[in-house]
C-alpha cells in the first residue's frame, strides 16, 4: 500500500478518501484553492498546500501546480476524484511522467474513453448495443439532419467530449436541428474545448442504469451490483439507489454481463461505471464507461461492505485486486440523495455562502458524506453538491422510510437546499411504486415548489419569541453576558427531600 | 393587523392576550392558545412553549435587515419577515416599482451571455442574459416592461451577488 | 402495527425508538422531567408531556404518573426503552391492568426475572450451567461464609435484585466478607430497595459474553448472534463488539444454543439478551438475561440488518415474529463505544451541563445513536451515556479503523467525556489482537491518564490566536457586528479575466 | 515568560517576532514559525495559519474568567490557561494554601454518606464523603491535612456544582 498520496480535489470527495487513508495509516496532502482554505479536507489531511484562486482552471484544474505539488510533497501517488482531472487524460500522462502513480485508469485508457466514438466502437466491436447513430462525428448541420433521417426523428445532439447536458438539444424535427446546432457547437466548444457534436437517437423515458465495477490487471474484474440513476433534473442526477426497481434477475444478469464484456473490450483498469440506457421495451444500450469514483458509490458500499475508494489504491498500488466475485453479496436495498445547495423555490438558483448550521442525520443504516460544518464556506466557483445522505434497509421500503426520517433530521442553515426536492420524490405514488424513468423528474418538477408547512401553533410561537426579542433588545450589560453560560440556571430546580437517585442499571 | 411573512406565505397575527404563562395569539381565523414553558437569557432568544399535545421550540435572531428576523422552529431554519404596518392580499413576492428598475445579480457567477443590448425593449419575464455558476446556466430575467437603459456587465465578467447588471427604464 | 404508542425514556433510546416509529408511520407520545424539557425527544416525537422533577423517582420511574399520561393520550401501547421502568414487574402490571400493551415481556416473565435465584433455577433445570453458588439467598455473614467454604475464595457478593456493580463485593478472605457484607447488604437496600444478597464463584478474569434473542410465542425464537461486552469500568460496559474475538464456530453454536434453551425454559417472549460468563477454560455460566432492548443492541442491528425496535413494536402487537433464523446473517464485524459524560482525567467524575457543541462522525460503516445537540443539556440527575458511535466493516480490522476514524471526527464541547479512553483502547495490543477480559479495563484504566497531544505549532498558533482576541477587545461597535455575517468579505477575491469555469462534470 | 497551561500541561511561549504574515513564537526549547493565512473578525476570534506543511484552524472565545480561554484547534476544544506573569515548574495542579481550606462540590448530586465529623482529624487524600451523580459514586477527598471545622451538608442532601461541603483547618 502507498505511504502518502496526494488527493487533487476537495470538499466532500475528498474528506471521504481522507477517510479511507486514514483507516489505511496511508497519509494525505489536500490541495486548495484560495476560498476553500477553511474547507474540512484542508485540515483534515495530514499536509495541506494552496494551489490558486478560486476558478478551477487557476487550481484544482491546474495540472502544472497540482503535480508540482505531488512532487515536492514526496508523494507516490495522486487520486482524482471526481470532477476535475478525475478523467483527464492529460492529468494521467503528466502525473505518470512525473513518475506518481495516477489512482485511476492509464493516460492511455483514458484518451480513449473521453472520446464517445471510439469508446462506443469498442462496445459494438464486442457485441455490446448503443444507442442507433452514436458513432460519428457530424460537422455540420446538414450532416447531422442526413444523419438524423437515417436513424429517425426525435434525435439528440450531443457533444463529443462533453457530459452533464451541456452541449446537448433535443430536436423532435429538422427545423428544431437546425436551430439548435450552432447553439450546441459553441457550448461544447466553451465547456468542454471540443466543439465536435453528434446525433443519437433520442429514446422516450429510457432508464438510466450503470454497473459498478472493479476491474484488476489481465481482465480479472468483478461487479459490485447495478445502480439506478434515472432521477435527474437537466441530466444531473439527483436520487439513486440499488437494485434498479426495472430490473428482475434475468434482465440484471443480462445487464452485468454486458457491462464486464464492455469492461474487457476496453482493456479498463481501476474502479469504473459502465453506463447504460433501457428503452421502454427493455433493450440495453451502452452509454458511456465512467473512469473514475462516482458521487452515488455510497449505495454500492452500503450493500456489499466493499470500501471502493480502499479498493482503487489496492489495485493502484499493487496492481492486484484482492476480491472475487464470490465474495461480494448485495443485501438489501440502498438510496444516496444528493444534497444541493440551490434554491428549489427559485428556478434551482445556486445558494452559495456560508453555511452558519448543519446538523448530520444519524440512526440505524444512514451515512452522511460531507465536508460541511457549522460555520463552511460554500463558494460560488464549484459544483453545488454540498452532502450526500445515503441509506440501507433490508428491502426498498425500509430504505426509503429511513431516507424520510434522515432528511426530517437534517438542518442546513445560511444556504438553500435541495432537501424538499427529495422529499416530495419521497412522497411520489410513481416513485414509490419504483416506476420513473429518466424525463420524470423534469415533468414532476415543472410548476412544482416547495411547500412550507408552517402550523398556526408555530406562527403563534415564532410571533411570541420574535416578540420578545424585540423586548429584550440588547443592553450593553446583557451583551456581556458569557454566551456559553446564558442558560445556567435557567432550570426549574426543585428542592425535593430524599430521593432514591439513580435507579436505571444499564 | 400586522403579518408576518413565513418563507413566502403570509399570516395576520394579532396582539398577545392573556397572563403568563397562558397566552393566546389570533392568527389568520383562528385563536391559538400558548403556554410558556421556559425562555433563554441573551441572544438568540430561545422559548420553548406548549401548543396543545407539542411542545415547540422557537429561537429568533434580528437580521440587519430591521424586517427580517432568523427563526428557528425544532432547529429548522426559516426566514421571517414582520411587517407591522400594512397588510395585502399580495403573494408575498416584492412588488414591481413604476420607476426605472435596477436589476442585481442574484448570485456570484459568471456572465455567460447578454441577450439584450441598451436601447432594445424588453417584456417583463424576459431573460436578459444568462449567469454562469456552480456549473449551471441561468436566466436573469427582466423585472419590468421597458427599455434597457444602461448594461453594467458584458459577457465573460466576473460578477457577485448584489452587483448591478443592468437598468430598466 | 401500533397506532401511537408512548415512550416512557428519554435522551438517545427514546430518540431511537421515535426513528422507527416515524418510519412505521407510528406516533410517538413522549414524556420528559422538567430539565429534559429540552431533549430532543421532546421535539422529536409527535406530543410530549412533562411527568416531574429532575429525579427519577419524580419523573421517569413514577409509574402512576407515565400510566396515567399514556391513558390520557390514548396510546395503544408503551415502551420502556433501558433502564429506568424497563424490567420493573409493577410497570409492565400497571401498563397491562390499564389495557395498554406494555413492549417487552409480560409482567409474569419480568417477576420471575429480577429475581435472580428463581432465574437461575429455570436455567439450570434446563441444563444450562450457573456459576457455582449462585442459587440461594444468605441471611446472614454466617451463612455467606458457609456458602464461600463450599464453592472455595475468592468469591462476590451480589445484590439479588441488583445490577451495575452496585450492592456487589468481592472477597478473598473471610474477613474480607464479613467485612463487606453489612455493606453490600445496605447498598442493595438503598439501590434497589431489596437488601437480599448472595454469594457466587468469583471467576478470574472471565469474559463477559452475551446472545440477542428475538423471541416470538410459543417458544419460537431467533438469535442475532453474540456481542462481547467483557470491556467493562467498575462492572459497566464501555465497549461491545460482535462477534466475539474468543469464539470460535464451535463454542459459537455451543453459546447460542444453550442461550435459546434458557429463553425456552422460561417462556421468554420479546426482545431479550441472555448474558454469561465464560472461565479461562472456555466454560460459559448463565449469569441472567436481560429484559429489554440494551444500549449495545446497535452492534446486531449493523450486522444482521435487523432493526430490533421494529421486531420488539411487531411482536407486542401482533403477537408474532415474522422472521426465521434462516432469513438472518451476520455479515462482518460491529463495535459500540459508549461516550460518556464523565472526565477521565479526574477519576471519571461525572461531568453534567451543556453541550455547547457536537460534531457527529460520518463516512462509510458509521452509525451515530444520540439526542445531543449544540446547546443540549446534559443533566446531572439520570445516567452519563450521552452517545453511541459503532462502526461495521467487513473484517474486526476494518470495524477498528472506522471507529479510530470516527472517534477522531467526534467533537463535544462543553462536557468532558470518555472519547480518550475508548481512543486508548483502541491502540491497545492486547485489545487488538481480541485478548481481553472483564478485569482488563480496571488494570488497563488504573494509573492511566489522557495525554493530550498539542504539538509546539498549534501551541504557538493558540498563543498567536489568542494575542489578537485580547488585542482586538470587543468595543460596543464590533458586539453590533451581525454574527452570520461576520466572515463575509475576509476570502481574499481575485480579480481575474476570462476564466474556463466549472468543467467538472460529475 | 508567559505560559500557557493547556489541558494540565505547560507550555513556555515567547514574544512574537518577524513580520506579518511571518512569525517566530518560542514555544519551549523550540522556535516556531507561522504564517497567517486568514482571521476572522468578530467573536470568537479565528485564525488559520500555516505550519510547515500543516495548516492549523484555531479559535478562541474568553471565559468569564480573565485568563480561562476556550479554544478549538481543529474544531477539537480545549482548555487553555493563561499566565502572562508567573512561570513555576509546577504540575499545572492548584496548589494547596497553608489556611483553612473550603471543600467544595465538584457536580451536581446526592450526599450519599458522611465518612467524617466536625472536630475529626482527616489526612489529605482521605474519603470526607461520598457524592452519587449520573448513577455513580464519587469520593469527595480533603484537600489537605487537619481538622474538620465546619460540616455544611448532612447526607440525603442535593447540591450543586461549586456548593461549599465542608471546611478543613
Amino acid at each position: 500500500m502507498f505511504r502518502k498520496i496526494l488527493i487533487a480535489n476537495r470538499g466532500e470527495i475528498a474528506l471521504r478518501i481522507i477517510r479511507t487513508c486514514k483507516r489505511l495509516k496511508v497519509r494525505t496532502v489536500a490541495v486548495y484553492s484560495e476560498p476553500d482554505l477553511e474547507s474540512r479536507h484542508v485540515t483534515g489531511a495530514d499536509e495541506a498546500y494552496r494551489i490558486g484562486y478560486g476558478p478551477p482552471s487557476d487550481s484544482y484544474l491546474n495540472i502544472a501546480t497540482i503535480v508540482k505539488t505531488a512532487k515536492k510533497s514526496s508523494v507516490e501517488a495522486v487520486h482524482p476524484g471526481y470532477g476535475f482531472l478525475a478523467e483527464n487524460a492529460d492529468f494521467a500522462r503528466a502525473c505518470e511522467d512525473a513518475g506518481l502513480v495516477f489512482i485511476g485508469p492509464s493516460s492511455k485508457v483514458l484518451g480513449n474513453a473521453a472520446n464517445k466514438f471510439e469508446s462506443k466502437r469498442f462496445a459494438k466491436a464486442a457485441g455490446v448495443p448503443v444507442v442507433p447513430g452514436a458513432n460519428t462525428e457530424v460537422q455540420s448541420a446538414r450532416e447531422a439532419e442526413a444523419e438524423a433521417r437515417k436513424i429517425g426523428f426525435p434525435v439528440l445532439l450531443k457533444a463529443a467530449f462533453g457530459g452533464g447536458g451541456r452541449g446537448m438539444r433535443i430536436a423532435k424535427t429538422v427545423k428544431e436541428l437546425e436551430q439548435g446546432f450552432e447553439t450546441a457547437r459553441s457550448e461544447a466548444n466553451t465547456g468542454f474545448g471540443h466543439p465536435e457534436l453528434y446525433v443519437e437517437k433520442y429514446l422516450q423515458e429510457p432508464r438510466h442504469i450503470e454497473v459498478q465495477i472493479l476491474a484488476g490487471p489481465r481482465g480479472r474484474a468483478v461487479h459490485l451490483g447495478e445502480r439506478e440513476c434515472s432521477l435527474q433534473r437537466r441530466y444531473q442526477k439527483i436520487l439513486e439507489e440499488t437494485p434498479s426497481p426495472a430490473l428482475d434477475p434475468k434482465k440484471r444478469r443480462q445487464l452485468i454481463s454486458l457491462a464486464l464484456r464492455v469492461i474487457k473490450a476496453t482493456h479498463y483498469e481501476n474502479a469504473g461505471t459502465v453506463e447504460f440506457v433501457m428503452s421502454k421495451a427493455g433493450e440495453f444500450y451502452y452509454l458511456e464507461t465512467n473512469k473514475r469514483i462516482q458521487v452515488e458509490h455510497l449505495v454500492s458500499e452500503m450493500v456489499t461492505g466493499v470500501d471502493i475508494v480502499e479498493k482503487q489504491l489496492m489495485m493502484a498500488s499493487e496492481h492486484r485486486l484482492d476480491l472475487s466475485q464470490d465474495e461480494i453479496e448485495c443485501i438489501g436495498a440502498a438510496m444516496n440523495c444528493r444534497i444541493n445547495a440551490e434554491d428549489p423555490a427559485h428556478g434551482f438558483i445556486p445558494s452559495s455562502g456560508r453555511v452558519e448550521k448543519f446538523v448530520s442525520p444519524g440512526g440505524p443504516g444512514v451515512r452522511v458524506d460531507t465536508a460541511l460544518y457549522d460555520g463552511a464556506l460554500v463558494p460560488e466557483y464549484y459544483d453545488s453538491l454540498i452532502a450526500k445522505i445515503a441509506v440501507q434497509g433490508l428491502d426498498r421500503t425500509e430504505a426509503i422510510g429511513r431516507m424520510r426520517v434522515a432528511l426530517s433530521e437534517t438542518t442546513v442553515e445560511g444556504v438553500k437546499t435541495t432537501i424538499p426536492v427529495h422529499q416530495a420524490i419521497l412522497e411520489d405514488r410513481k416513485f414509490l411504486q419504483g416506476n420513473y424513468h429518466a424525463q420524470f423528474m423534469d415533468k414532476m418538477l415543472s410548476g412544482w415548489k416547495p411547500q412550507q408547512k408552517t402550523t398556526p401553533e408555530e406562527i403563534a410561537a415564532i410571533f411570541l419569541t420574535m416578540k420578545r426579542t424585540t423586548d429584550s433588545a440588547p443592553t450593553l450589560n446583557a451583551q456581556k453576558t458569557e454566551p456559553r453560560s446564558r442558560w445556567r440556571s435557567s432550570i426549574e430546580e426543585p428542592q425535593l427531600g430524599k430521593q432514591a437517585l439513580f435507579l436505571e442499571g444499564l | 393587523m400586522p403579518v408576518l411573512i413565513v418563507e413566502g406565505k403570509r399570516y395576520r397575527v394579532g396582539d398577545l392576550a392573556g397572563e403568563e404563562p397562558f397566552l393566546n395569539i389570533p392568527v389568520d381565523e383562528q385563536n391559538v392558545g400558548l403556554e410558556v414553558l421556559r425562555q433563554s437569557s441573551g441572544q438568540p432568544t430561545t422559548v420553548f412553549v406548549r401548543a396543545g399535545s407539542r411542545v415547540i421550540s422557537v429561537s429568533v435572531q434580528r437580521h440587519d435587515d430591521q424586517h427580517v428576523y432568523l427563526v428557528e422552529v425544532n432547529g429548522k431554519p426559516l426566514t421571517v419577515t414582520f411587517d407591522e404596518d400594512s397588510w395585502s392580499a399580495g403573494s408575498g413576492e416584492t412588488t414591481v416599482t413604476d420607476g426605472p428598475a435596477l436589476v442585481n445579480s442574484p448570485m456570484a457567477g459568471k456572465i455567460a451571455a447578454i441577450k439584450t443590448a441598451v436601447d432594445l425593449k424588453v417584456e417583463e419575464g424576459q431573460s436578459l442574459m444568462i449567469l454562469e455558476a456552480m456549473k449551471m446556466q441561468n436566466e436573469i430575467a427582466s423585472t419590468k416592461t421597458g427599455v434597457v437603459k444602461e448594461l453594467y456587465v458584458k459577457q465573460g465578467d466576473l460578477v457577485k451577488a448584489g452587483d448591478r447588471l443592468c437598468l430598466i427604464g
